[in-house]
Formats: structure tokens, sequence, C-alpha cells
């Protein structure tokens, strides 16, 4: 149905696509997987003629044997035939047209469209995007999306931006409607459990090309390349603790760097002098499978489950009794209570909006609580030696016009006065060359920035430090290296850690104690494994559900 | 390429006005305020490039020494406006609360005023003369900068690394000046040249209402004006001090323009990474 | 319900805001040296008792709250007292140059919208072409000219050399046409800058690219998505555009001897008549605070988010 | 196009007052066409009857004028003798604040003593009475002048005349239409309808008048004369104007107060340089205190007999300082407001005085600050004026300058000069008249030009411009003007 040939996309003269093949059969589902930067979207926005202004493209782009090229015949197929649905609910929708609106422009029955995508109140249509929830929106656009019966629905991560209920229900949404109308569907992710839940088929992007192609079973059954088989690695469970979590090293390379040879090649535990010499091309490893990579792909060992649990903990740390804070009607956090001893990591985890943001803002003196009360340590350390925080956002959280060094410094001298770490130290630290220093945060990846910013938390040698989501914008295998260095700075320094985040894999790997709040309240708490185990919350058990269930051996 | 030399020559415009304005009067051929009522006004001629005026006195001369009262006002004024605005527009922005309440509520009101309006009656009417126009300039278009900048602030305040920099307790002047200020670096610059081409235009045009600066004095503004009747006889008398302004106006247009385009390129990079 | 509450504190507010502004000016001109006294001698020598009568006349010798006062009560019921110069009363001197101020701006206005939209948007959509280069440069050089060279240039050009209008007069829409331009190509450029980075900023938007990913026409991408929220940020300068149009009327008036309120305004300031100059700041300053409150309204209008938060306060 | 008899007048600044009271300035121009007074001046600056038949000394000091029977307003009522009576006391009132209050100081009372007879008794006698007459004693009718003192005149009110005009339309910003007054008593003026327009700028003027929109003006600015003495098929025409450019030192204070550093300056200061900055040469340098016309008309063209006088020559402006007590110059700050007409004369002379070492700062203030310092008589160091006259008499001009009550604040006295001496030759000279006056002026002018408070600078021209479709006959005794142009051929 959707034929993609040999298709380049070049930004003025610097090659981000480099020669994507893929084939879209009649009513399939085929997932496009990827790291950041790898140029899903750019291919995705290729194959409607929508590439932003200054990028142009190249290949040949077939829709039922009739070639795309020029804005006539893409003009001809949008919307009608292929449609395209994008990552952010929030930036989709036009801010000064309502739902109806929306839909009806598209030239759909307003109604039925929205019964379509699960939305039964009518009073939906008279709504403005800003008045409606994220999932909402994804639904609204949705229904846009299909307002014209199209053929092929590329969805380019049309989950990544709502939190893991929504995402799953979304994610269902999309299955129940493409296996309704008999659709196919590109779905562009980098989530390899969705991929693997929802496609038929699926291709595996780096740095701008295909190196991975097959049917989504047998991928998640055995990787046919190391990249595939270190993205696998890198995923944490939510049903064990892994005693070690192993990430990819390094970062994806411009795709105009490696023309000439494995663009994986310095990621790869397993390169050989052959692979440094050209650009392999995909080739058959089986009969539906085809890899890039010249050798086989050397099984992954077994990690074993984490066995040091549970750990031993001081006195208490932190206590939050009754903690009140609302924000004019809303009532932000509404009665939360809670202990974090010295040494322990806590997770808090709960749905977009149950206030978790906002207990750490309170705990961070950020803000100021409309009631209850936080203690903090013991003795009369400041509360900023006592508690540091992590933020998610790894682009905004160090400030662009300093060096790293100078970031580190200028933190480190509001720690004790004796022994102050220098910015080298605190790198190695976290990992990174001291070269770093001289760096800025521009010239960083989102992992090393986080990592940065965690060296900074820890230059005043704080005793809890605060995660709101740490890794939460990050590509899996960056937030593997991410996880273990926490779960070490947990372990070795014996920092406590208040731990917040909506993936449940995530908090298992680095939590002790498990709180689940929700509207501003805890619901549910108790050692992680039983809580994830045997959930006794209605709330639990839904976020439970919504993991989606994938089965292949880690 | 182009708007590197375009880029380029606002720039080298803008610094042949400093030039001119530093040291015009001495390389100048004829003391500005020389007369020669017997000359009287003349067009171009080989000893006076740019003719004279009704006092004799050699234009070229005076434009050089010009370009002191012409540029040190607008300097002063676009960089005094920067300072204050940029000061509480921070404040305004960081603390939020009464304070911001407050300093919005005075810039409304001097958004309401009609600035030059004003301008023109505080000096015609009050009077006082240039260092009160150039006072008066600062006070009435600081507001507009104070609104830019704080609305920015609002917008870093709530990114993380302020509030990082609010966790490690560092001093709300410290992250305000050290950390904030910093990042906006391209729009305090652009404002201020485009405060300064606003002064330029606003002070020269004050002269050439005939407020505010002593008669005889070599002022562009005041050139265009005196000279105007003179369009028959010499007109460059009048003509060359309306293209220096709109020169030096465009140039420092272009250089605020192109200063915001480059320094804000690093952050724009920032969407698609 | 929360709309009249709005609307009720936005009004008091403005109002609340011309009560400063008439003090602040009445206070500035009573504290500035030389008097209406002296404007109404004239130069002549004159007898103490004209004198006396004289600051009887203007309330000369009460103290400044009293002055304030009384003009002040006068004034809200729209007797803003007589012009020491003419010695009529200041709202028909007003009303006499009103026309032409007001038929200048409107003409500007007119034609910054008509030329300057349209233009920036186009430049906004084709970004990097040479139509784009040509109008950015243009509209560049058109900021940083001050309105009275552009106008001293127009007038010789046009009126004088080329004879296609006439030299000096109003009335009609003739007389007003180079004046007009004079006027517009300031703020007109400023517009167009606005309005090519709104229509920038609209390219880059997520929203656009996912209308046109499902098929809208040309047409309805244009009206319903690129005039519709790139006039947002363009309607929100035009408070400060209109400040810019009053203050330009006073240069361009004098260079086209136009008798409107900028040249009664510098006649005025030169002739120490207070009462005129007072009434023409609360008047310039009303016409700006009204549109303010004009231009809130219409984002109201708008903008659904706006109208929210509004009702959410 | 507008009819043959139709005549557009333009004007640089807005008429904005039919009434002398509140506008002895440009506006005066239309006052004439419309209004009255009894007396008037002719070709020669002699007072001539006008509304008054005929006039007698009855007393010195007390006047008895017969009016002209049968004269009617515009409006058909009736002029009475009350009218004309009340129309020279009302500028006596406070109330009414008459700019023309200082003309009339020495007018004790007014009556109407008869169906048509006025009587005016001066406080003592003043020979300049009859002229000053001839200028302020604009005869309105008492009924609306009574209902309006302060705004008589204004464009809400408007006036009502005898003249040869009446105001058909009134506007600050259309300008002023003049009709013929059937009413008119004199002969038919031969311009049926006056038109008005204000063009401030005077290039705006000359092109409009080029273009031939506008057909006459007076308001041709005289340093650019050249620009309009071309102009196809417009007459720009010059006569000698009743004005004066002088400088005033302030005697009392400072360097000025030395009359070696008043001589100095009067001989540092190149007065026919001056003329050819200030009049573009249609105009001649001054020497004594006094307006060319005036000088004219008390001593025909021989000019006054002064006993000394000041050629630009630098030597002797040194020699002069030299006896002073400031033989290297001395530096003074003075108030000054930037009028563009006089600032380059006063930069012409700041440069002249340079060059014997006097330097001289200004310190620049807004037009009316700069006025209430100057008529306050404070701190005013050196000043630049330039005075425009009404009538042919130095009485007019003396006492204002140089008596002792005009250097009280509010004055004209702004060198602040005077003696007892001085007030009563003032005084003889006000009330003498014939020739025996000339002696009397003589020592007056003598008294200047030795202790030089003032130094007259130089004598400009009145100008018009018409258009060839008429002609006139104007000089500067010339009070309606519109009445003195006629159709051409
Ligand atoms: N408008 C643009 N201008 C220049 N470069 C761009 C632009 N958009 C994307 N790129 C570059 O192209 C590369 C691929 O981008 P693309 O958005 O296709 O990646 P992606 O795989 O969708 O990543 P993500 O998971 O972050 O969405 C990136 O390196 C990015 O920097
Ligand atoms: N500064 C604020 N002003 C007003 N309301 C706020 C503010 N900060 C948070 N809220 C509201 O408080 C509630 C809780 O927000 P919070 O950010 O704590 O949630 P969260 O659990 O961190 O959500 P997420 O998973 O999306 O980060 C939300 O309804 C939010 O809209
Ligand atoms: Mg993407
Ligand atoms: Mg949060």
């Amino acid at each position: 149905m959707l034929e993609i040939e040999d298709l380049r996309v070049r930004h003025g003269s610097r090659l981000i696509v480099d020669g994507v093949d893929l084939e879209i059969a009649q009513g399939e589902t085929y997932g496009l997987v990827g790291e950041s930067g790898s140029g899903k979207s750019l291919t995705a926005r290729a194959v409607v003629g929508l590439l932003p202004r200054g990028i142009t493209a190249s290949g040949s782009i077939r829709f039922r044997d009739a070639a795309l090229s020029g804005e006539k015949a893409f003009h001809a197929v949008r919307g009608r035939r292929i449609s395209l649905l994008m990552q952010d609910p929030f930036a989709m929708l036009n801010p000064l047209r309502t739902a109806g609106q929306t839909i009806a422009e598209s030239g759909g029955a307003v109604r039925e469209r929205l019964r379509e995508v699960g939305i039964d109140d009518p009073t939906v249509a008279k709504r403005y995007p800003f008045q409606l929830s994220g999932g909402m929106r994804q639904r609204v656009a949705l229904a846009a999306a299909l307002a014209r019966d199209p053929e092929l629905l590329i969805a380019d991560e049309p989950t990544t931006a709502l939190d893991a209920t929504i995402q799953h229900e979304i994610m269902e949404l999309l299955g129940r409607i493409q296996r309704e109308r008999g659709m196919s569907v590109l779905l562009i992710t980098h989530d390899l459990r969705v991929a693997f839940t929802l496609c038929d088929r699926l291709a595996v992007m780096y740095a701008g090309r295909i190196v991975e192609r097959g049917p989504a079973r047998e991928i998640a059954a055995g990787p046919a390349h190391p990249y595939t088989a270190g993205l696998l690695r890198a995923l944490p469970s939510a049903e064990r603790t892994l005693a070690t979590l192993t990430g990819i090293p390094g970062s994806v390379p411009p795709a105009n760097t490696v023309q000439d040879r494995c663009a994986f090649l310095e990621r790869c535990d397993q390169a050989a002098p052959e692979c440094g010499e050209a650009r392999p091309a995909l080739r058959p490893v089986a009969h539906t499978r085809e890899s890039a990579c010249l050798l086989p792909v050397r099984p992954a060992p077994e990690t074993p489950t984490d066995e040091r649990r549970p750990q031993a903990v001081g006195g208490t740390l932190l206590k939050v009794d009754g903690l009140r804070k609302d924000y004019r009607a809303v009532r932000a956090v509404r009665d939360v209570s809670l202990d974090v001893a010295a040494g322990e990591s806590v997770g808090i985890v709960g749905e977009s909006g149950s206030g978790k943001t906002t207990l750490a803002r309170c705990v961070l003196g950020l803000v100021t609580p409309s009631g209850g009360r936080i203690a903090l340590g013991t003795g009369d350390r400041p509360r900023h030696r006592l508690v540091q925080c992590v933020f998610q956002d790894p682009y905004t959280s160090l400030n662009p016009a300093r060096s790293i060094g100078t970031t580190l410094a200028e933190a480190a001298a509001q720690g004790p006065a004796d022994d102050r770490p220098t910015p080298s130290d605190l790198l190695r630290l976290v990992g990174l060359p001291a070269a770093y220093a001289t760096r800025r945060p521009g010239g960083l990846s989102g992992g090393e920035r986080q990592r940065v910013a965690i060296a900074r938390a820890l230059a005043v040698r704080p005793a809890l430090l605060i995660c709101d989501e740490p890794v939460a914008s990050l590509d899996v295998s960056v937030q593997a290296h991410i996880l273990s260095l926490l779960r070490s700075v947990n372990r070795d320094l014996g920092t406590s850690l208040l731990f917040i985040t909506h993936d449940l894999a995530v908090v298992r790997q680095v939590t002790d104690r498990l709180l689940v709040m929700l509207n501003g309240q805890v619901v549910e708490s108790g050692p992680t494994a039983d809580v994830l185990d045997d959930p006794r919350h209605d709330y639990t058990r839904r976020l439970i559900a919504s993991l989606p269930e994938i089965t292949f051996e880690g | 390429m182009r708007d590197r030399v375009v880029l380029g020559s606002a720039l080298a415009v803008l610094l042949l006005a400093a030039l001119a304005a530093l040291f015009g009067p001495l390389v100048a051929p004829y003391d500005p305020g020389a007369q020669n009522l017997d000359l009287g006004p003349t067009g171009p001629s080989a000893g006076h490039w740019l003719g004279t005026d009704e006092l004799g006195r050699d234009i070229a001369s005076r434009l050089l020494a010009g370009a002191g009262t012409a540029l040190w006002g607008p300097v002063v004024g676009a960089v005094g406006t920067t300072v204050l605005g940029t000061a509480l527009g921070l404040a305004a922005g960081y603390y939020r609360g009464w304070t911001d309440a407050i300093l919005m509520r005075v810039t409304d009101l001097m958004i309401a005023l009609p600035g030059l309006l004003v301008l023109v009656v505080l000096v015609g009417v009050v009077g006082g003369g240039y260092v009160w126009a150039v006072a008066a300039l600062i006070v009435l278009s600081a507001p507009n900068d104070v609104r830019v900048i704080r609305s920015l602030v609002f917008a870093q305040r709530d990114l993380a690394y302020v509030e990082a920099a609010r966790t490690l307790g560092l001093r709300s002047g410290r992250i305000m000046f050290r950390h904030i200020l910093p990042n906006l670096a391209p729009t305090v610059l652009a404002n201020l040249l485009l405060t300064f081409v606003a002064a330029l235009v606003a002070l020269s045009g004050l002269s050439f209402l005939g407020i505010g600066l002593p008669p005889g004095t070599p002022d562009w503004g005041l050139m265009i004006e005196e000279n105007r009747r003179l369009l028959d006889l010499n007109p460059w008398a009048s003509l060359a001090p309306a293209i220096l302004i709109t020169v030096a106006a465009t140039a420092a247009t272009l250089l605020g323009d192109g200063i915001f385009d480059r320094l804000s390129a690093k952050g724009t990079q920032r969407a698609g990474d | 319900m929360p709309m009249v509450t709005f609307l009720a504190r936005r009004v008091a507010a403005a109002v609340l805001l011309l009560g400063l502004l008439s003090l602040l000016t009445y206070g500035l001109l009573a504290v500035a040296p030389g008097s209406p006294e002296q404007a109404l001698l004239g130069s002549r020598p004159s007898t103490p008792e004209t004198r006396a009568a004289i600051r009887a006349e203007f309330m000369l010798d009460e103290p400044f709250v009293v002055r304030y006062g009384h003009w002040l009560g006068n004034a809200v019921h729209g007797d803003f007292g007589s012009s020491v110069y003419s010695r009529e009363p200041v709202s028909s001197v007003v009303g006499e140059r009103f026309s032409t101020t007001a038929g200048l701006a409107a003409y500007a206005v007119g034609l910054t919208l008509v030329v300057a939209i349209p233009t920036g948007l186009i430049a906004g959509m084709r970004r990097g072409s040479g139509l784009d280069q040509g109008i950015t440069s243009a509209a560049l050089i058109a900021t940083s000219v001050p309105s009275y060279a552009l106008g001293i240039a127009l007038l010789y050009g046009f009126a004088v050399a080329l004879g296609w209008f006439p030299m000096y007069g109003s009335g009609d829409l003739a007389h007003l046409t180079l004046p007009a331009i004079a006027l517009a190509a300031g703020q007109a450029a400023f517009v167009v800058r606005q309005t090519r980075a709104a229509a920038l900023d609209l390219a880059n938007q997520d929203y656009l690219t996912f209308a046109r990913a499902r098929g809208l026409g040309r047409r309805r991408i244009w009206v319903s998505y690129a005039l519709r929220n790139a006039s947002l940020p363009v309607l929100t300068v035009g408070g400060l555009l209109l400040a810019a149009n009053l203050t330009g009327a006073v240069f361009v008036e004098r260079v086209f001897s136009l008798p409107g309120l900028g040249s009664l305004l510098i006649q005025a300031v030169g002739q120490k008549d207070i009462p005129v100059v007072q009434a023409l700041v609360l008047l310039g300053g009303t016409v700006v605070v009204v549109t303010n409150l004009l231009i809130d309204l219409a984002c109201l209008a708008v903008d659904a988010r706006v109208r929210h938060g509004v009702i959410e306060a | 196009a507008a009819p043959k008899d139709t005549l557009v007048w333009a004007t640089s600044l807005p008429v904005h007052t039919f009434d002398i009271a509140h506008g002895f300035d440009t506006s005066t121009l239309a006052q004439f066409s419309v209004l009255d007074t009894p007396v008037t001046l002719d070709g020669n600056g002699q007072v001539v009857p006008s509304l008054a038949e005929s006039w007698k000394e009855t007393k010195p000091g007390v006047y008895d004028f017969q009016l002209r029977k049968g004269v009617r307003f515009s409006d058909g009522t009736l002029l009475t003798a009350d009218d004309v009576a009340f129309s020279l006391r009302r500028h006596l009132d406070p109330n009414v604040a008459s700019e023309a209050a200082s003309y009339v100081v020495h007018v004790k009372s007014v009556e109407a003593t008869g169906e048509n007879s006025v009587r005016v008794t001066l406080r003592q006698p003043t020979a300049a009475f009859l002229a000053v007459s001839a200028l302020a004693w604009q005869v309105v009718p008492r009924k609306l002048a009574e209902a309006h003192p302060k705004d008589l005149g204004s464009p809400q009110v408007g006036t009502l005349g005898t003249g040869p005009y009446k105001v058909a339309k009134f506007s600050l910003t259309d300008g002023v239409t003049l009709v013929r007054n059937d009413q008119y008593w004199g002969p038919k003026p031969e311009l049926a309808r006056i038109e008005i327009r204000t063009i401030n700028d005077p290039e705006a003027l000359r092109l409009a008048i080029k273009q031939g929109s506008v057909d006459a003006t007076s308001d041709v600015p005289i340093r650019d004369a050249r620009k309009w003495t071309g102009i196809p098929g417009v007459a720009t025409g010059f006569y000698p104007a009743n004005s004066i450019f002088f400088l005033s030192f302030d005697v009392t204070d400072g360097p000025l107060k030395d009359v070696h550093v008043r001589r100095a300056i009067a001989h540092a200061i190149d007065k026919d340089a001056l003329v050819r900055l200030g009049t573009g040469g249609h105009g001649s340098a001054a020497a004594a205190l006094l307006t060319a016309p005036q000088l004219k008309t008390l001593y025909g063209d021989k000019g006054s007999p002064l006993t000394r006088t000041y050629p630009h020559d630098i030597g002797k402006a040194k020699a002069e300082l030299a006896l002073s007590p400031y033989p290297d110059g001395f530096a003074m700050t003075i108030p000054f407001t930037p009028n563009s007409e006089d600032a380059l004369t006063m930069q012409a002379i700041i440069s002249d005085l340079a060059k014997i070492g006097i330097r001289i700062t200004v310190e620049s203030m807004p037009a009316d600050a700069y006025r209430a310092r100057l008529m306050s008589h404070d701190r005013a160091g050196m000043q630049l004026h330039r005075l425009v006259y009404g009538t042919p008499d130095p009485g007019e001009v003396l006492p204002d300058l140089l008596s002792q009550a005009s250097a009280e604040p509010q004055g004209w006295n702004f060198a602040l000069y005077g003696s007892a001496a001085l007030d009563a030759a003032l005084d003889r000279m006000l009330t003498t008249s014939g020739p025996a006056r000339i002696p009397l002026v003589d020592t007056i002018l003598n008294e200047v030009a030795e202790q030089v408070p003032y130094v007259p600078l130089y004598y400009f021209d009145g100008a018009y411009a018409l258009n060839e479709r008429f002609t006139i006959k104007v000089n500067a005794w010339t009070l309606d003007i519109f009445s003195a142009i006629r159709m051409a051929g």
C-alpha cells in the first residue's frame, strides 16, 4: 500500500535520513522504533510532504502504486487517504478553535467522530483545547485526523506526552479503530514495549537508517541487531528488580558522519574490524527478517534479580505531616503524610496532576504549603544542604549561559565549607570526563545533562535527593545509566531518595518503598515489591494493568 | 554571508558615528561655531564639502560636531532605559506578588501616556533642556522594557535551572543577575538598540520642534529645522543631517535585529534537539 | 456576569488612570516656570489691576489642590475651561482640530492595516525568498526613518517636484494622503515585522502542520489559521501603535502645516495655554486607554483562553 | 475658481480674535477691516478723521470728538456716542484684562457728552493720545462688549463693527471669511470677499502663493525674500516697517553696569552684517532708538542728529573695554528662547562679542518662561528685542523704554535705566506737540546714545506678496490693509 524507497532527508547539505525503505501493507500496523534523533519524525513528515522549511527529501514514495511527488500529489492524499497524528496533543490543536470546529473543518460529523474516539459527552465539542485534558485532546485530534476516513494513519509518538494510564487508553483506542476500520497504521514510537504490543511488523531506525526489520513478535523474541538487543536489555522491568541496569554506552551519531561504516560501531560490544569498512546493508537473516549487522547477535546474559534488600535504614530524615497546598480553587495536595528515613529510597507514583511535583516543591521550600508540617533533618543544617533536587527536563535544568564547571563550582560553594568537592570530583562521581567542565549545556546530550544535574545536586552533599521524573524524557538506553547512577548514589553514598515517576518499571528498580498518589492524596503505600505485586487500591491496579504486556525473554 | 555583510556594515556605520562623536571636533576642517557672515549660505564647494549655513558655518564640521549631541543623548537614554527597565523587569518577574502588582500598575499608567507627547509637554512647558529631556525619555520608555523583560523572566523563573538555583539556596540577586539575566542577553541587547533608535528619533524630533537645545548647538535635528529654509541655496544643510539620522537609526535597527537573531539562534536550536 | 464585573473593573481602572494622568499633568504644568498670566498679557506692558484680574480669573493665587479640584469638577462636566490664547472654550478649540487629526490617524491606520498585515503575512509565509528579503529590508528602513524626515522628503518629492499632491490644506483625501503616508510608514513597518514574526512562529506550530496534514484547503489555512492566529500578537501591540500615531501626528502636522491636534499642542505648549495642553494630554491618554480597552476586548473575543482567564480571575 | 473680487489672504498665525483687547498681534490685521476707530492714520502717519468727523483739544488733555452721523453697525443698529465712549473705557477695566491697556493708561475718563459727541479727559496732556487712539480705540457695540468682557471677538462670540467688512465666517482652523459691509459709511471697498487662511509653514505659504491658491500675504519671511521676489505673476513689495531690533543692557547688575562695557559692545557689533543676515538686505542699520518711519515723520530724510555714534570697530571696542574693570572681557549667561528668527541674530552678536573677549552662554528656556523672566526684569542681562509699533509718535516708544515707572516689573524698561531728570524730559516730550517736540526727542535720544542702555541694531522692511490680479498701496501706517487692495487693470 505504501512503499518508500531510498528516502533521504537533508537539512541543507546535512544528511538526516539516509536511505530508508519501508513497505506497509493494507490493514497492518507497522512500527518504526528508534532513539530520539534517529529521524523517525522526519520520515513520517516526508511521507505526507510536510517537511519543515529548509528540509528536503529525495527518493520515491508510492501510495497505492501512485507516486507521491510535488505538493499537488501530496495535497490530494493528505487527510483523505493518509493522515498524520502528531506527538504533542498540547500543540496539535489550534488554540482558537473548539474541538467541534476542528473536527468539522476536516469534514467530519462531529458527534459520530467523537463517539468513535470514545467521547460521549457532547459538550466536549464546544470546548477549546485548553479546556481539555491531554488525553481528550489526543482523542479530538485523532477524531479530526480520521474525519475523512484515511486509508493510512501515521501516528508519530501519539502518547509520549501522556501519562501511563492515558497512554494505555489511547493505544487501545488506536488498536480498536485500526481493527474496526481495517486501516493501516504507521506507528512511530521509541517505546519498544508499545511497538511489540501493537504492531504486526516493525523497523528499528538508527542514525537515519533502518538497522533491523521484521515481525514484531520475532524481534521481541530474538533481536537480530546488537542495537535492538541493547535497547531490549536496557528496558527496566516492572515485574522484578534487576541487579544491574545496562544501557547502551554513548549516543546516536549524526547520520552524515557515519555514511561509510556501521553507524552503531562505537557503541557496539561485538564490533569487528570489518564493521568500520563499509556501511552494512540490510540483509535477510530469516525469511521475514532483515538486519544490517554483519555478525550474528550474541545472546544477552541473564540479568540476576537484585538480592540486597531490604536496605538497612537509619532514623527519620523527612517527616511530612498532613501537608496541604491549594492554588486558589485547585487543591493540588490535600492531606499527605510521609516519612523518609536516612538512606532510604522512597518512590511516589501517580497520574499527571496528582500533586507529586507540588509535594516535592513543598519539601524543597520552593512553595509555601497551605497547611501541615514538614520536618527535615535533625541538626541545624540549612535546608539547601539537606535536600536537593533533580528535575525532569534535562534541557532546562542547566543554565545554558553558564559552563558546567561554573555551575558545579557555584553549587559546591553552597555546601559545607570543609572539603568542598571540585567540579572534576563531581563530574567523576557521575561518570563524566573532567574535561566537560569547560563545556556549556548546549553541547551535551540529554543524559549527560541529567548527570550534570545530579552532580550539581550532590555538590552540597545533601541527605535527601528528590528526583522528579528524572528519566521521563530520556531514551531507554540513557535511562538505564541514570537509574543505575541514582541507585549507586542511594546505596553507596547513603543519600536518601524521594523518587517521583509515573513509570512503574522505573520505580521498581530504584526504590524500597512506594507511595501511590491520586488527586493530591496518598492512596496506597508499602514496600515497592509488595505494592506492585499485590496492589490493593483500585487505582494502583489500573496503573499496573496499563503496563504494555509483552512477553520476551529479557 | 549576506547577513554578515549587512551586520558588518551596520556595525561599521555605528562605529564611525561613535568615532565622529568622540573625535569629530578634532578632525573637523572648521570650528563648528565659526561664523562667516560675509560668506553666508553657500552650496558644496572645495572649501566646504557640504556648503555653509546662513551664518557661514561649515555644514560638514557642524555635522561632525553634532554627532556628539546627536548620539550621546540617545546612548545615555538607551543605556539608562535598559538598565532601569531590565532591573525593574527582573524584580517584577522574579518576585511577582506585590512588587509585580505595583510595578505593573505603574507601567500601565506610563504606557497609557502618549510618550513623545508627554516629552514635548515636559520639555516644552517645564523647560530644563536636553539633560531633562534625556531623563524624561528614560522614565517614559523604561516601562516597555519592564514589560518585555518581566514576561521573559516569568517564563525563565519556572525553568528548572532557576528552581535548582533556588534549591541551592542562592540569593535572589545572584539568581536574577547572574543566572536569569545572561539568558535574556539577546533581548536586552536588542532592546538597547531599539531604544537607542527610538531615543535618537525622539530627541532629534524634539530639536526639530525647536524644543530642548539652545539655538546654535550643532545638533542634527536642529539643523534639519534651522536649515529647512535653505533648501534652495544649500539643500545639504538640511538633508545631510536628516540622512545621517536615518542612516544611524537604520544601522542600529539592523544591528539590533542581527544580534538578536544571532544570539537567540543558539536558543532556537533547542527546539530541534 | 463575570464579564460584566471584568468590564466594570477595567473601566474603573481606566478612569482611575486618567484621573492620575490629569493630576500628573496638572501638577507638572503648575510647577513649571512661567504662568498663563504672561501668556494672556502678551509681552506688552500691563497694569497691576489687569494682572490682578487675570490672577483672580485663573485662580492663580489659590492653593494647588483648590485649583485642581475646580478644574476637575468642571472637567467631569465636560467643561475644560477656555483657551488662554483664543478665549474660546477648550472643547471647541479641540473640537475644531479634532477632525483633521482623526482623519489623518484613521487614514494612516487604514493604510497600515490594508498594506502591512497582508505584506507581513506574505513575507512570513515565504520566509527567505527574495520577496521576503525585500519586504524585511524595506520595513527595517521604514521603522528607522523619522516621520518628519520622511514627511519633508515626500513633501518635496511629490508635492513640489512632481506636483501630484496639493501642497497644503486639509479636508479631503488628497490633502491627507502624503501626511498619512508619512505617518503610516513607521507603524506599518512595525506591523509588517510583527505580522511576519507571528507568521513565522505560526509556521513552526504543530497545529498548522496538523491542519495541513488533514488536507485543509489553502484558503482555510490562511483565514482560520494564519490571519486569525497571527492577529493576536499584532493586536496586542495596537495600543502602542496608536500612541505612536498620536505623537507622529505632531511632527507630520508640523511638516505639512495641518491644523490638527498635534500642531495645536505644539502651539499651546509654546503659548503656555495650559487648559488646552491639559485637555490635549488627557485626550491623548483617553484615546490610548480606550484603545487598549478595546484591544483587550478584541483579544477576549478572539481568544477563548483569555476569556477563560478573565472568568477564572 | 473664485470670483474676481475675492481675495485669498494667508497669515502664518491664525487670526484668533476680533478684539484688540485680547489680540494685539497678527490678529489686529483683520480687526481693522471690521472695526473702525474714531481717528485713523493717513499715508504720512498723520492722524485723520474716521468715525469722528472732527475733534478739538478744548483744554490741554481734554479732547472733544464730534462723531459722524448715521453710522450703523453691520447688523443695522445705529452707532451711538455711548458705544464709542465705552469702547475706549473698557480697556481700563481690569476685568477685560486688555492687552491695549498700557496704551490708554493716560486716559482718565471717557464719556458721551451728546448724541454725537464724546469727551476724553487725560490725566495729563499727552501728545501721543490721538495716534494711539487710531490703534486701540476700536469701536464695538457697548451691549455686546459688556456682555462679553473676556471673550468678545472670539470665534464663539464674534464681533460687530462699522468697518468696510463684516465677518461672515470665523474659525480657528478654517480661517476667516470677510464680506463687504453694505452698511459701511465710507467708500465702497473694491473687494467683495476676503478669505483669510492660515499656513504656518513659510515654504508651504510661498508655494501656495506660487500655485495661485493664495493671492496675498504680508507674512513674507524677510530673510527669505529672495525666494519670493521672482515668482511669476506675483508682485512682492517692501516698505520700511515701524519696528526695530535693539539690545538692552541691564545697567544695574554685573559688568553691564559699566558704561564702557556697553559702549564696547556697541562698537563690537557689526550692524551691517546683521542687516544682511536678519533682513536679507531688506532693512538698514539703526542708529537711534526709534523706528525708521518714526524718525522720518519727525526729522524728514535727514535723520536724527546724534552726538555720539558707534561704528563697527573692534579696535575702538577694545579701547572702550580697556577703560572698564574688564579689559580682557568677561563671561556672562543670558536667558534666551529659541525663536528661529532672532536666534541667528543672537548667535551673530555672540560671535561678534567673542572677538573682544566677552563670552556669552545662552540659557535656553521655553518662550513663556523666558517672557515671564524678562517681564519681571529678573537677571535679564543682555537681551535682544524686536519691537513693532503702531503709531508714528515717539511718545509710544520712549517712555516705555526709559521711564522709571517702566522699570518696575512688567514694564518695558528692560535696561532698568532711568532718572528723575530723564522722567521729566520724557514728560515734557509727551506733553509737547508740534515742532517744539523735536529738540526734546533729540535730548532723549542723545542720552541713550551716550549712556547706551540700549543699542539700536537694525530696521527691517515690511513685505507683502500679491498676485498681479491685484494692486496695493501700503506703508508702515496702513492699518486697514484689505481696503488698500485694488483690482488690477
Ligand atoms: N526543523 C529542523 N531543522 C533542522 N534539523 C532538524 C529539524 N527537525 C529535526 N531535525 C534534526 O533531524 C534529526 C532527526 O529528527 P527527527 O525529529 O526525525 O527525530 P526523531 O527520531 O523523531 O526523534 P524524537 O524521538 O526526538 O522525536 C535530529 O537530529 C534533528 O536535530
Ligand atoms: N503554580 C501553580 N498554580 C496553579 N496550579 C498549579 C500550580 N502548580 C501545580 N498546579 C496544579 O496542581 C495540581 C497538581 O500539580 P503537580 O504538578 O503537583 O502534579 P504532578 O503529579 O507533578 O503531575 P505531572 O505528573 O503532570 O508532573 C495540578 O492540577 C496542577 O494544575
Ligand atoms: Mg519525533
Ligand atoms: Mg510533576
